[in-house]
């Protein structure tokens, strides 16, 4: 088969068969389960068709035009790290789902569900194949909303849509803007949107770290990846995300799409590393974050929010290694990163799995309800233990190998940065794995030994059936499988995921055994202080909750909901200080503007005032028009009572039409009179039927700002008139020459207003008696619009 | 004689020859519905045609009554066009909404009649090439929108004197706006000597280049921001939005929201591009800043309101921020990013009004605190409305991503960081607000009452027709935005080369 | 133009604005009008020549052409070009037009504005504009 | 004001205001006047009949539906400008011609009345329509 056809069938055969879920659903029932599964198997056999080209080192690489105008290709980029996390996103796709026909009860919206799982997994594979930037940044919203959703599945559970909500916001809202923003800036910097071409230009590679917006750009994908991976101040969406089912969280929240945000910076690892903003940002995120989880993992009750909290850490691991490029050595701690990825993503939804089998079991998550089950359920123990055992890094395990890793890598940084970081990373590292052990160990005391709790747990616990069991064994024989001969991984998965990222093919040797070296040591030390704190971990607790009931603003889960938490009602706050309700306070904007619009050009663009002619020379019977004008009109300003103001209001009228005369314009008087007529009839009709006067109480102060305010509006309309009357400026002329000159020779009329009217603007006239008509409409809109409703 | 010559005129006449019909065959309203619908899909399909004939032979300039730039000219360039037709599916999208959903006693009097006037007050609105004609045109828009406004809707759900003070504010406002516009065109006319817009842009652009432009033009160009600008419910100039697009019938709102607020964004473009081309320095500055001011304003508001269409109201406000900051920064990409923001927030705005017309039909209230978990019975507008608000929040695979992608990479190409990056800050907010009311809407507990109303009405299959073909054009523009692209940056190229406007009216001279 | 016009013109205005930022409906009904006569006045002032006759021709049926239709913007010429002969007797009659226009689009929507002020009366029992703020927030 | 005397007066102009409301329609192309000033004159003499008999009073032997004439007066209007389009213009072209009449001797008759009586109509219809409205309310 042709390999881009492999990957793009990988990428939408969920997305398609997603679609047509709810209508097999009619047909199959609740056996639309297994058939969703299939899918995913058949993703990740594809994916197993075109490993062979990878493993040799090949990319591929493969992309059709889709939005030329912006330079927006669609196009296929597989190398061995996209396709590691692609087989993790289908291969363990297909446990979960398999594992969810046992663990969702048939009365469930199973189409839904499984609509959704199909959904995330189209869009995990897409978004690890994208070839550039904005079709990654697609199908990574597309993975955070399907997230939402499948947190939210339980929609009418409060603490799942405060968690779907959270994610939402932090991921898709904060992390997916900063990313959009961070790809944005980096195609103004190299004019590409495309993966494969930055990766391959070095030119372009030191364009990017000399550019002014360098730091901005990282900072924003940096920004995006941590949201996505729960790192930094983002943590605290993924605890709450554990509302969703069990299988998703251990889909979506521990093995793949928080991997995302790491395969984002594996990808620009090459671009952006190497500098030091690069190490401070990301190792130091990492290293921060793995410590502050690792300790609020300790005190969980829940078990899955225990698990949340050590995703949590553990991705930090990552993130610090891929964070510890230094100038020296560019693949430093990359080996490790990716072989703590592939791991993590294991052990970690074995152990997701083996909390959904013991919830479903024992129905609670409570770590101080459960205890000694071992007897039980032998086979959960067993395999919970690989899975725990291996996160905790003991031997012979893969968690082992890597945590070793880990620590040689934390030493070499330190050391290569000199003092006083060769002590304080190492034992950063070692701290956070002191802080795994411990936890890891609660998993597996709290759950399965010590004394059976009878109270509160049901009479009968047993193991589940094949269904549920066979994904977490697969998993756990996995990490057995890894961890004992650890060249399989290396040189299948880990090499061409590494080349993929430090660009340059690499050999890896890894095995079980390596020496007596300063990892070895510290690994000694953790499980020894790791016994140590679980066993003191009560006055820890102790402590910590004196401290957080005194302190409750010392959480960024505070800060959260108070800025989300209270939105509504600070924006309503807001909202109200706006639009504030009379209507008075709406038209001040607007006479304010119009104000500005003439200080503006005279203030800040300083224009110079041209002279301008005045002519004072009115006829005295014309002035006493005018004069009556104002009177008349200050008249019906003042007089309280309305039917001597409408009367001086339509003397104003009559004294215009009068203006008009003065003004040699004959319809414009006639006009002017009759439609004053009219309008005094409606006024007349209206205030017979309110009350005669409203005499409103105008406080002084408002009083003078209003007349301050008319008095300024009026000298700005006098401004603007005055050299608006100096006539037209040369040399233009006016268009009325045509009108005057061709009335009589085109339409044969004499009356030249009236011959605009009709026939050169006549679509003036069309539009004004449309007015009218509509006017006539809405009349009788708004006085049927009570009807009977009284 | 060709017909199809006179297309960009029929898009005028044939509205108001309609609503003349629809007063005369008030006795029968089968036919009045039924008229009204053929009309609609007339005046799309010509609206499709008219772009058609300017994206193939340029732009068209129509003399009405063939007085030449002397008379009224009717100018249709890809501008126009595209509003045009924009205008033209959201009407007929909303017309075929409102069959089912407008009470029978107002669809007998007038509401027929009024829709096709204010159509007609929109076609208006975006052809015409005369600027006293235009202010004619905002006043039929202005007394449709109040007219349709007072209209009822089947569900008895905004009190009448809720109406009213809508109506009142928008009215007022509206009219002090339109009165600063005619002062505006009293100078232009008494320094220029035209009203024509193409010959004023001539005769600026003259001044510009010999340095005598009167330094009095600038203040009038100004003023036109208090026209324009209240017509887009720009800050601080949107206050009569939240109170009138919530209060409308739902198709109405659809309208308002969807394509009557972009009529002052268009007169922004046409106005400040066309005949202040050479002076733009002075105004794109206070376009972005007041498209940021508007930005924030909106977003903010928007997040505090427990009723769904006063969120959709207020998230109207902050859309047309984006807007405008994409026609302050001015370059062709970035104008391009205007206008598909543009389109982009007509069709999701206009689908999300028409999803909440639908909840209100059968619920019987706005108010959200007493709607929840709505999901379980009504999944079908779940999801139309997940796609609206994905949409307006920029997500993809939406045509809001496409928009919002385009207009921040057209902001960050244009070195405009600053307020790109308060635009990316609020959309935050968007994203947030709308997934809150989804939330509160369609997840959570069930409230027992709801269903228990005596005006509750089932939403017929032509309701949800229409929010399906806009379905259809969100996630087509989400997947292939191409052909959207290429269009909106060859209009953009329009519109900065005035020249080109000038020519098609005012043949054979050389600026 | 006749600066006393003008002057009274911008001093109605003032006092519309004035009116309209009032709270009783009916004065800023008030207001708007007088804003509008304002605004109409103005449109005609700013005609584009001072001739002495209104612009209705009587004479002749067929008058010969006087003025030049044409645009040359490249000699500076813009239409229409009036010959140094000509001196134009009638008032300008397209603001006339425009303003006869305009009063009646402002008749329409004041009886409208007017009607809408009865209803509120109706349903809000005062005509004070600062109690219509039940849609605030 | 429903007094025999008002009634009297109105008996007498009301037929007059009429008549002259439609030769102002009539001669508005060449003298002060035209549709619209013809079709307020005309709303004006109405409204005086409603007003001096009462509108429940006239109703009884006066009592045409407005709506009709506005819709009818939009049509015509839009009619007679898409008319030209079928005469092989562009919209709302007008012509006109000179008629030899026997009694009047030579008329001009332009195209544009069909326009401005489509504008007569509606200004009487629409303008009416309100005043009855809300003097029925």
């Amino acid at each position: 088969m042709n390999l881009p056809v492999a990957v793009v069938l990988a990428i939408f055969l969920p997305f398609f068969f997603a679609i047509l879920v709810p209508y097999l659903e009619r047909i199959v029932k609740h056996n639309i389960g297994w058939f969703s599964a299939l899918i995913g198997l058949i993703s990740f056999l594809l994916l197993v068709l075109i490993s062979p080209e990878i493993i040799r080192g090949e990319v591929i690489h493969y992309s059709v035009s889709w939005i030329p105008s912006v330079g927006v290709d669609f196009g296929i980029y597989v190398d061995g790290l996209s396709l590691l996390i692609a087989f993790l996103a289908s291969g363990i796709g297909f446990l979960i789902m398999a594992y969810s026909t046992e663990y969702m009860s048939h009365r469930e919206d199973l189409a839904r569900y499984y609509q959704y799982i199909l959904l995330f997994m189209g869009s995990m594979i897409g978004m690890v194949f994208a070839s550039n930037t904005i079709q990654l940044f697609i199908f990574w919203e597309l993975t955070s909303i399907t997230s939402f959703l499948l947190i939210g599945f339980w929609r009418n559970k409060p603490q799942s849509v405060y968690g779907a909500k959270k994610s939402l916001i932090l991921t898709a809202g904060f992390g997916g803007l900063a990313l959009l923003t961070g790809i944005l800036l980096l195609r103004a910097i190299t004019g590409t949107f495309d993966i494969p071409t930055i990766l391959a230009d070095e030119s372009l590679k030191v364009l990017i770290k000399e550019h002014d917006l360098f730091l901005g750009t990282l900072f924003l994908i940096f920004i995006g990846a941590a949201a996505k991976s729960a790192q930094g101040p983002f943590y605290i969406w993924l605890p709450n995300a554990m509302e969703a089912p069990t299988p998703v969280s251990a889909f979506l929240h521990s093995a793949t799409m928080v991997k995302a945000g790491l395969y984002l910076i594996g990808r620009v690892h090459p671009i952006f590393s190497g500098t030091e903003a690069w190490l401070i940002m990301v190792a130091g995120t990492g290293l921060v974050t793995m410590v502050v989880a690792g300790f609020l993992a300790l005190r969980q009750t829940d078990i899955k929010g225990l698990l949340a909290y050590s995703t949590i850490s553990q991705l930090a691991y990552i993130m610090a290694m891929y964070g510890y490029t230094t100038y020296q050595d560019p693949s430093l701690g990359v080996v490790a990163a990716t072989y703590h990825l592939l791991n993590h993503a294991t052990f970690k939804a074995t152990l997701f799995l083996i909390v959904g089998i013991v919830a479903h079991e024992a129905a609670t998550r409570d770590i101080k309800k459960l205890g000694g089950l071992r007897k039980e359920m032998p086979i959960t123990f067993v395999i919970a233990t690989i899975g725990a055992l291996s996160m905790a890094g003991v031997p012979p395990l893969n968690g082992f190998l890597s945590k070793e890793m880990f620590y040689e890598a934390s030493v070499d940084i330190g050391a290569s940065l000199g003092q006083p970081y060769n002590l304080l990373i190492p034992m950063i590292a070692v701290i956070a794995g002191v802080l795994t052990f411990a936890y890891s160990i609660k998993i597996i005391d709290g759950i399965f030994l010590g004394k059976r709790n009878d109270e509160h747990l049901p009479k009968k616990v047993h193991d589940p059936s094949i269904i549920m069991l066979g994904p977490a064994a697969i998993l756990a024989f996995i990490v057995v499988l890894f961890g004992i001969f650890p060249s399989i991984p290396m040189s299948f998965i880990i090499e061409p995921a590494v080349s993929g990222i430090i660009l340059e093919d690499i050999s890896i040797y890894a095995s079980l055994w390596h020496g007596f070296t300063v990892e070895l040591l510290m690994t000694v030390v953790t499980f020894g202080l790791g016994i140590i704190i679980y066993k003191k971990y009560d006055a820890i607790a102790n402590w910590q909750d004196e401290f957080n009931k005194k302190h409750p603003t010392f959480s960024l889960n505070y800060y959260y909901d108070e800025i989300f938490g209270n939105a509504t009602e600070n924006a309503k706050k807001i909202s109200l200080k706006f639009q504030v309700g009379p209507i008075r306070a709406y038209l001040f904007p607007i006479v304010l503007i119009a104000i500005l619009s003439v200080l503006f050009p005279i203030i800040i663009l300083s224009v110079e005032l041209t002279p301008i002619t005045f002519n004072f020379e009115t006829p005295p019977y014309e002035l006493i028009v005018f004069i009556l004008i104002i009177t008349t009109a200050v008249m019906a300003a003042i007089i309280p009572s309305y039917l001597p103001a409408v009367i001086a209001v339509s003397a104003l009228g009559f004294l215009i039409g009068i203006v008009f005369i003065f003004l040699l314009a004959p319809d414009l008087a006639i006009t002017q009179i009759l439609a004053e007529t009219l309008t005094t009839i409606i006024f007349v009709l209206v205030i017979s039927k309110v009350p005669q006067t409203f005499k409103e109480k105008i406080p002084r102060n408002i009083l003078y700002r209003d007349i301050l305010i008319s008095l300024t509006v009026a000298s700005t309309v006098f401004l603007i008139m005055l050299y608006a009357t100096q006539g037209i400026i040369e040399p233009f002329e006016s268009v009325s020459h045509y009108f005057l000159e061709k009335s009589i020779l085109l339409t044969g009329g004499h009356n030249i207003v009236n011959v605009i009217l009709v026939d050169f603007r006549s679509l003036d006239t069309l539009g004004e008696i449309v007015v009218i008509f509509l006017a006539a409409l809405g009349v009788y809109n708004l006085l049927h619009s009570r009807g009977e409703r009284k | 004689m060709n017909i199809l010559e006179h297309t960009i005129v029929f898009m005028i006449a044939i509205p108001f020859l309609v609503a003349s019909l629809m007063i005369l065959t008030r006795p029968f309203p089968e036919i009045q519905k039924k008229l009204n619908v053929l009309v609609s899909i007339v005046l799309l399909i010509l609206s499709v045609y008219l772009f058609s004939q300017v994206w193939q032979n340029g732009i068209i300039a129509y003399d009405i009554g063939d007085w030449g730039k002397y008379g009224i000219v009717l100018v249709a360039d890809l501008l126009s066009a595209s509003m045009v037709l924009l205008s033209s599916i959201i009407t007929f999208l909303a017309l075929l909404f409102s069959l089912d959903y407008i009470d029978d006693k107002s669809q007998n009097t007038t509401y027929h009649s009024l829709y096709n006037l204010l159509i007609a007050g929109l076609n208006g609105t975006f052809l015409t090439g005369d600027l006293f004609n235009l202010f004619v045109f905002f006043e039929i828009l202005l007394i449709a929108s109040c007219g349709l406004l007072i209209a009822n809707e089947k569900v008895e759900i905004t009190p009448s004197s809720h109406k009213m003070e809508a109506v009142y504010k928008y009215l007022i406002l509206n009219i002090i706006a339109t009165l600063f516009m005619l002062v505006a065109i009293a100078s232009l006319y008494g320094t220029l000597g035209t009203l024509n817009m193409a010959d004023m842009a001539l005769r600026i652009g003259y001044m510009n280049e010999n340095g005598t432009l009167p330094w009095h033009l600038i203040p009038t160009a100004l003023l036109f921001i208090v026209v324009f600008g209240n017509k887009a419910a720009i800050f601080p100039l949107h206050f009569w939005l939240p109170d009138a697009h919530p209060t409308a019938p739902s198709p109405i709102s659809a309208i308002l929201s969807g394509i009557l607020i972009k009529v002052g964004a268009y007169g922004f473009i046409r106005f400040y591009y066309l005949i202040f081309e050479g002076n733009l320095e002075i105004f794109q500055p206070i376009i972005i800043f007041l498209g940021l001011a508007t930005i924030i304003i909106g977003s903010i508001s928007a997040v505090g309101q427990d009723d769904i269409k006063k969120v959709l109201a207020y998230h109207s406000i902050g859309q047309i921020g984006y807007v405008f900051i994409g026609i302050g920064m001015g370059t062709v990409y970035a104008l391009a990013a205007a206008l598909i923001y543009l389109i982009n927030h007509a069709i999701s705005k206009s689908m999300l009004f028409l999803v909440s017309g639908c909840i209100v039909h059968k619920i019987g209230t706005r108010d959200m605190r007493k709607i929840g978990g709505l999901s379980s019975t009504e999944p079908f507008l779940g999801l139309m409305f997940l796609v609206g608000i994905m949409s307006i929040s920029g997500l993809p695979p939406t045509s809001g991503f496409i928009a919002k992608f385009v207009l921040f990479d057209a902001g960050i190409s244009g070195g405009f960081y600053i307020p790109i990056l308060i635009a990316v800050i609020f959309s935050l907010f968007t994203l947030f607000s709308m997934f809150k009311s989804w939330q509160r809407i369609f997840w959570g507990e069930i409230k027992d009452n709801i269903f228990e109303k005596e005006n509750i009405h089932q939403n017929s299959k032509t309701m949800l027709s229409s929010l399906v073909i806009m379905t259809v054009i969100i996630f087509v523009i989400g997947l292939y935005a191409e052909p959207l692209i290429a269009i909106t940056l060859e209009t953009a190229e329009q519109i900065l080369d005035p020249q080109l406007y000038i020519d098609a009216i005012i043949p054979g001279e050389v600026r | 133009m006749d600066t006393f016009l003008l002057l009274t013109i911008s001093i109605l205005f003032g006092i519309g604005t004035f009116l309209i930022l009032r709270r009783d409906i009916i004065k800023m009904i008030i207001g708007v009008v007088i804003l509008c006569h304002s605004v109409h006045m103005m449109i005609v002032s700013v005609g584009a020549f001072d001739g002495i006759k209104a612009p209705i021709i009587e004479s002749s049926k067929y008058p010969q052409p006087e003025y030049i239709f044409k645009d040359s913007i490249s000699e500076g010429i813009f239409a229409p070009v009036v010959p140094e002969s000509v001196s134009v007797i009638y008032m300008d009659p397209l603001v006339q037009a425009l303003v006869l226009t305009a009063i009646v689009i402002n008749l329409a929507i004041t009886a409208f504005l007017l009607i809408l002020a009865y209803r509120i009366y109706e349903e809000y029992g005062t005509m004070d504009a600062d109690e219509l703020r039940r849609l605030r927030g | 004001m429903t007094t025999l005397i008002t009634q009297t007066i109105a008996k007498v102009v009301v037929p007059l205001c009429v008549f002259l409301s439609i030769s102002l329609l009539l001669t508005g192309h060449d003298q002060p006047g035209g549709g619209f000033i013809g079709g307020v004159m005309f709303a004006t003499a109405i409204s005086l009949l409603y007003i001096s008999f009462g509108l429940d009073d006239s109703k009884k032997f006066f009592n045409p539906d407005w709506s009709l004439y506005f819709g009818f007066g939009l049509l015509l209007a839009t009619a007679a400008g898409i008319g030209s389009i079928i005469a092989g213009y562009n919209l709302l072209r007008t012509d006109y011609t000179y008629l030899q009449l026997p009694l009047f001797g030579e008329v001009e008759l332009s195209s544009a009345i069909v326009f401005d009586i489509g504008v007569y109509l509606v200004v009487i219809g629409g303008l009416l329509f309100i005043f009855k409205k809300m003097g029925e309310d």
